[in-house]
């Protein structure tokens, strides 16, 4: 699964715009990068959003990743 | 701090020339509580004038009107006749803050606050006020421009007060006019005022006062202003040389609220538009 | 308390007393010593309207009026802007409007929305809007403001019609 | 997640009408009780000392005097709040913000604060309070931050997001590059490419109501804050954590709230009145003055922006850049980022690429404001959008139109966006009669677009259902704007009850499960999301009961319209029972009847507006009034109109206020130079016209009724708006926020002065 990255995250993953990682869920997604890139682990802290297909995932690390979905991730965001 | 509110203004000049420590006047108060607020001041005495009738109310005399130094901007509104002899004087006035603040604001205490950007200064200066000043030592009459002699400072001794302003009565074909330059339509303090009075003879201008606020460290009378407009009929070229003297004559600062050159520019403008208004208040036509 | 001073006054028809230290200004004795927290403060220096109450039927900011000013003098508040419990038509016209949203300006708009009807029945869109340039809301844009002063107006005509 | 999406486009009873809010009465009364209005025995108050330096050293604080001050009964400076944050940055930096350490960072941070018997002893005691301080050098300006000579205001800042990371600290906490596609191909594939810089001024959220709240803290670490705030589950965590309180044993009730925007999400002298409260072991009133407010609480970014557009001749745009520099104030943020994320949403660019700095200025500490980083952006790409709309001849709606966003344009954080309203905004833009309304001289018209994301987040509701049948909603998002209407109307339309049947309250937090912040759009979206689950959930209580009462198997009973029924001919003969009738025996057949929910409401739909802003400039004054104004917007689905329709007209009042008066002015000497309402310019009633607005329903697919966030989206426009209008009226393009009379009375001379030039040579 072909996982695209955005903002502070890209720099963590040594510059790259998108990492291959199979995970199934929100949570082993999260796992298993911040295994491989351990830049990453700051970034979760600050707090991160996952897209899946369109849907923005801000909090719900149980959400499942379907087969074949379309998979960002990005900063999560504050508002007003 | 100690308050008092006495009767008469003698009462009043007495209280406020014994007092050893800071004595304040309290007219409208929309000034001097905000400076408490913010702990400029921190007065060991407040007079409070709302009580003494000859400051309360506004009498229409022979010469013309007196207004009494604690009448609010919102009675000077209400004044059916002065608002016709001088509209200008009570436009400047009914300028100042929110309606709230009219309920309270007085154009004594304004002019003794002696912020250069007082609204109402320029206008009374141009219509010709005159500050009736009672002290231990009797009363005087001067000019209202004699009364602000810089930033907060006024010409206004220890002990004495302005009893009233006088206003003499509009000499037939004479109008006046204030405006002044703020971002917003209200709440607003002016980046530029403008108050010329004028008096016509056969159309022609044949007396004029023009003051303006905001642009030196006092509100200034500006006589080659006057000059300009002076046996014209408020044609273009009067109006260009008006502007040309007023911008000629300020002396401004950049601040938090405009430019030095903006007020420039601008006070110009507002003269020209300030004195077609008063022109065709006193009844000319261009 | 240092150099308290007794003040005797009416709020709202009622007589009161309270004392107060000379500085203290009105909204401070009404909010503090009246318990007429209606009376918001904003801004503490005339710019926003939210402490706007009547002193002898004028509108004025109480936070611009020394507490002892109020002696022997007349106070009318937001809270006093009901009559036999019911809603004064601003109130109710604020409220079917959707008028307020946080609600800490309304009690301010209201006594100053009362105070220009009273001496102006039939206001127009820009009077209204003059008139109520002393009080500040964040809100609302003071689109639902004006329709529900205007729809105000229109009902007080209609009732005094009757 | 997935959610049953049947009741999108169904027909509500309830859902769309204007019911009056429950909250109305007590607030057009007075009784309402806000931040400063609750009282607690023997309170003290507080009040803060505050640096009138920009950047200086403190080099001793000497509460001596202050303390022997009869009637004062605590004194605290930093030393009261140790550091226990156990090093995490976000939270030491929030506990540096609410009182200095070492080093006062802005004028207006806090120093020292008492607590006394009375306002005038608290405040005599703040004068005896000597603070030594060593000035250091300061910045204010985002640009001037970035300088290699600026001085470093903290030597722990390493620019994040570099590669490699820096060696040296500088004022720059981060940069974010977002974007996708090849943008150097997309520009040389362009007929026109605009390249412009852009400025905006700080802005505060201007809330009326100041920051408040009352603290009381027992000695066995029990204890009670009262505070006006957008998140008090956040708030109480918080100052759980800075005063090492267990969370259990904080109870954070949130007032009424006057006005929040953002301003109020984050914790500002709160841990102070706390720790007050600890030390003197009494209630402890805090309240801030408006200048406080001013000088030590949320603003938003200014900004520098840089943006480059190409487009073909046929109008298709090739590719774009944003480059933008937020200052955050004296901390590190997170608004450059914001920026990248909204700057081009509104459009579907293949090649685009937005560069996002955060910078580190002597200012206070920025919050979010209302879609924050959006509208500066947005001002910076709309006024660009309407140059190279007329670099390419065409009309500047139909421009935006050929590159507008649909359902399957990647979003410039990425993902690919579902069904959006944009497009049929840009389209009622050009329907709306506003568009053809005459323009009389010196007059000019603008459209701009705006984007916002919205959030949902952790919410939980309790709904109880009472023996007469009404109904209690509690709810842990703070109502800002009327919120609780809507969500009464929400839980009515569920259960099929009436909406004067339920009323709904904001909890505590010590009676509902956490609730992050309202923030984000994300009080009904969220709130409303757990209240339709609560209400289904307290449906099936309600058809165990009644097939308890009818004595029917469970499976038979089915809901309609606030009824038990059941089903099949062969219980015909059998009564409908109302859920009045079903709660009247609920202590017999179960006890009471309640429904929950806990949900991390995410899904949330982002939210588009359109705006049209006409206006007049006087030219020889450079004053520019707003005659009439439209916001078009999509709310996905409208629950309470009048709300929906309120906070379109009060963002873009603000957005108004930003666009031409609003600006935090500093010194030389780093000090704010306009805190309090007179100088600084909210619009008055006077300076607006009425505010026409037009609902788009766009459903968001993710809501069970298709709700979006609405509170935001329409402070992004008007800046761009504006600006588009004023270039139409005068001819003269505004570069810098906000376009005040001086800065439109220069922009023209300087216009007038270069084409004379041109006319000359």
């Amino acid at each position: 699964m072909l996982v695209s990255l955005n903002g502070a995250l890209r720099a963590a993953a040594g510059g790259q715009d998108s990492v291959n990682i199979e995970a199934s869920t929100i949570r082993q997604l999260i796992e298993r990068l911040v295994d491989r890139y351990p830049a990453m682990a700051g970034e979760v802290d600050k707090g991160i959003a996952v897209a899946i297909d369109g849907v923005v995932y801000r909090d719900d690390w149980t959400q499942r990743i379907p087969e074949n979905a379309e998979v960002f991730l990005m900063p999560r965001i504050a508002g007003g | 701090m100690r308050y008092e509110s006495p009767a008469s203004t003698k009462e009043a000049v007495a209280l406020l020339a014994q007092e050893k420590g800071s004595a304040f006047v309290l007219a409208g108060g929309t000034d001097l509580l905000v400076r408490m607020k913010a702990e400029l001041i921190e007065p060991d005495l407040v007079v409070d004038i709302k009580r003494i009738p000859a400051m309360t109310d506004i009498r229409v005399t022979e010469k013309g009107f007196r207004i009494g130094a604690a009448v609010s901007a919102a009675q000077l509104g209400r004044h059916k006749a002065l608002c016709k002899a001088w509209p200008g004087v009570v436009e400047a006035a009914n300028l100042i803050g929110s309606d709230q603040i009219q309920g309270r604001c007085t154009v004594v205490g304004n002019l003794c606050n002696a912020s250069p950007a007082a609204d109402s200064v320029p206008a009374l200066v141009a219509a010709g006020a005159k500050a009736v000043i009672v002290g231990r030592n009797g009363r005087r009459t001067v000019p209202v421009e004699k009364v602000i002699t810089g930033p907060g400072r006024t010409s206004l001794e220890k002990g004495e007060v302005i009893e009233a302003l006088t206003l003499p009565k509009p000499a037939s074909r004479t109008g006046d006019a204030y405006l002044r330059f703020t971002p917003r339509t209200e709440m607003d303090i002016a980046v530029v005022g403008v108050g010329i009075s004028l008096a016509l003879e056969r159309g022609t201008v044949k007396k004029a006062r023009v003051c303006l606020g905001a642009v030196a460290p006092t509100p200034i009378l500006v006589p080659a202003a006057a000059r300009a407009l002076i046996g014209s009929k408020l044609d273009d070229v009067a109006l260009a040389r008006l502007a040309t003297a007023c911008s000629a004559a300020c002396n401004p600062i950049d601040d938090k609220r405009g430019t030095a050159a903006y007020r420039i520019r601008v006070a110009g403008v507002l003269a020209r538009r300030a004195a077609t208004i008063a022109f065709q208040r006193a009844g000319g036509k261009a | 308390m240092s150099n308290a001073v007794l003040v005797s006054t009416t709020i709202n028809g009622d007589t009161v007393e309270f004392a107060c230290p000379a500085d203290e200004v009105l909204l401070d004795s009404l909010r503090d010593r009246v318990g007429l927290t209606g009376v918001k403060e904003g801004c503490g220096t005339g710019d926003c309207g939210a402490c706007s109450v009547t002193l002898d039927g004028e509108l004025v900011c109480s936070c611009l009026v020394l507490g002892v000013e109020a002696d022997g003098r007349a106070i009318g508040t937001v809270e006093g802007l009901t009559e036999n419990g019911d809603l004064h038509p601003l109130q109710q016209n604020f409220i079917d409007h959707a008028a307020l949203q946080c609600g800490i300006c309304t009690p301010g708009f209201l006594v100053a929305a009362k105070a220009l009807l009273d001496r102006n029945p039939n206001p127009t869109e820009t009077e209204i809007r003059y008139a109520l340039a002393g009080n500040l809301c964040r809100c609302t844009g003071y689109d639902k403001i004006v329709r529900a002063v205007q729809a105000s107006a229109k009902d007080l005509r209609k009732a005094k019609k009757r | 997640m997935a959610h049953d999406n049947s009741y999108t486009g169904q027909k509500f009873q309830v859902i769309g009408n204007r019911f009056a809010r429950p909250d109305g009465v007590d607030k057009v009364t007075g009784r309402a009780r806000y931040g400063a209005d609750a009282n607690a025995p023997g309170q003290l108050v507080a009040r803060v000392l505050r640096s009138p330096h920009a950047h200086a050293r403190i080099k001793k604080i000497d509460t001596s005097k202050a303390e022997k001050l009869s009637g004062v009964k605590a004194v605290i400076t930093s030393d009261d709040l140790p550091d226990l944050t156990g090093g995490n940055r976000g939270m030491t930096d929030i506990l540096e913000n609410c009182m200095a350490r070492g080093r006062a960072l802005y004028d207006g941070h806090a120093v020292a604060a008492v607590a006394a018997i009375d306002e005038q002893t608290a405040r005599k005691a703040l004068k005896l309070i000597k603070v030594t301080y060593q000035m250091l050098p300061h910045v204010t300006d985002v640009d001037e931050a970035m300088q290699p000579e600026a001085p470093v205001i903290h030597d722990w800042v390493f620019t994040g997001g570099m590669e490699p990371k820096p060696t040296k600290p500088s004022n720059v906490a981060n940069r974010t590059e977002m974007g996708h596609g090849d943008v150097d191909a997309g520009f040389a594939a362009a007929d026109v490419i605009v390249e412009r810089s852009y400025k905006t001024e700080q802005t505060h959220q201007g809330y009326i109501e100041p920051h408040a709240c009352l603290a009381s803290v027992n000695p066995d670490g029990s204890a009670e804050l009262w505070v006006t705030t957008q998140g008090p589950f956040s708030y109480r965590n918080v100052c759980a954590g800075l005063l090492g309180l267990d969370i259990a044993k904080l109870k954070v009730t949130a007032s009424e709230i006057g006005g929040g925007f953002g301003g109020k999400t984050h914790v500002w002298a709160e841990p102070l009145a706390l720790a007050l409260s600890r030390k003197a072991n009494r209630p402890v009133k805090l309240v801030m003055t408006r200048e406080e407010v001013f000088r030590a609480t949320g603003p938003t970014a200014s900004t520098s922006i840089d943006v480059k557009i190409g487009a073909k001749k046929n109008g298709e745009i090739t590719a774009a850049t944003l480059d933008m520099r937020y200052q955050g104030g004296a901390f590190p943020g997170i608004w450059g980022m914001l920026g990248c994320m909204t700057g081009f949403a509104c459009y579907d660019i293949k090649n685009q690429r937005s560069v996002g700095w955060d910078v580190i200025v002597n200012r206070p500490k920025v919050a979010a404001y209302r879609a924050p980083s959006a509208p500066m952006a947005a001002f910076a790409v709309e006024s660009t959008m309407d140059i190279v709309a007329g670099e390419v001849g065409m009309d500047a709606v139909d421009f935006r139109l050929k590159n507008v966003a649909r359902e399957g344009s990647q979003a410039p954080y990425g993902p690919i966006f579902g069904p959006i309203g944009i497009e049929s905004a840009l389209q009622e833009v050009k329907k709306h009669p506003q568009m053809k309304a005459r323009l009389k001289k010196n007059q000019g018209r603008g459209v701009a677009c705006g984007f916002w994301f919205n959030i949902g987040g952790q919410t939980c509701v309790d709904l109880n259902i009472g023996e007469d049948g009404t109904v209690n909603l509690a709810v842990g998002t703070v109502d800002v704007g009327g919120a609780r209407s809507s969500l009464g109307m929400i839980a009515a339309e569920e259960l099929g009850i009436s909406y004067d049947d339920v009323k709904v309250h904001v909890a505590d937090t010590a009676s509902l499960g956490h609730n992050d912040t309202t923030e984000g759009s994300r009080g009904t979206f969220s709130s409303g999301m757990a209240a339709i689950f609560a209400a289904r959930d307290a449906i099936e209580v309600l058809k165990d009961r009644a097939a308890q009462m009818l004595d029917v198997p469970r499976d038979a009973i089915v809901w309609e319209k606030g009824e038990a029924r059941a089903k099949g001919t062969q219980y015909s003969n059998l009564p409908k029972l109302s859920l009045r009738e079903i709660a009247a025996k609920a202590a017999r057949t179960g006890g009471p009847i309640a429904g929950h929910n806990e949900v991390t409401a995410d899904g949330a739909g982002v939210a588009f507006a359109a705006h049209i802003c006409d206006v007049e400039v006087d030219p020889e004054t450079g004053l520019t009034r707003v005659l009439r104004y439209t916001v078009i917007q999509d709310a996905g689905k409208a629950i309470h109109p009048d709300y929906v329709e309120g906070q379109f007209q009060g963002a873009a009042a603000q957005g108004i206020g930003w666009g031409l008066n609003e600006e935090y002015v500093y010194g030389e000497d780093g000090r704010l130079q306009n805190p309090g309402f007179l100088d600084y310019r909210i619009p008055v009633c006077s300076d607006l016209p009425f505010i026409d607005t037009k609902i788009l329903e766009v459903p968001n697919p993710n809501h069970p009724y298709g709700i979006r966030g609405v509170g935001e989206a329409s402070i992004v426009p008007p800046l761009g708006a504006i600006g588009n209008a004023i270039a139409n009226a005068t001819g003269v393009r505004m570069h810098h926020v906000p376009m005040s009379p001086v800065r439109v009375l220069d922009a023209l001379d300087q216009a007038e002065a270069s084409e004379s030039q041109v006319s000359a040579g």
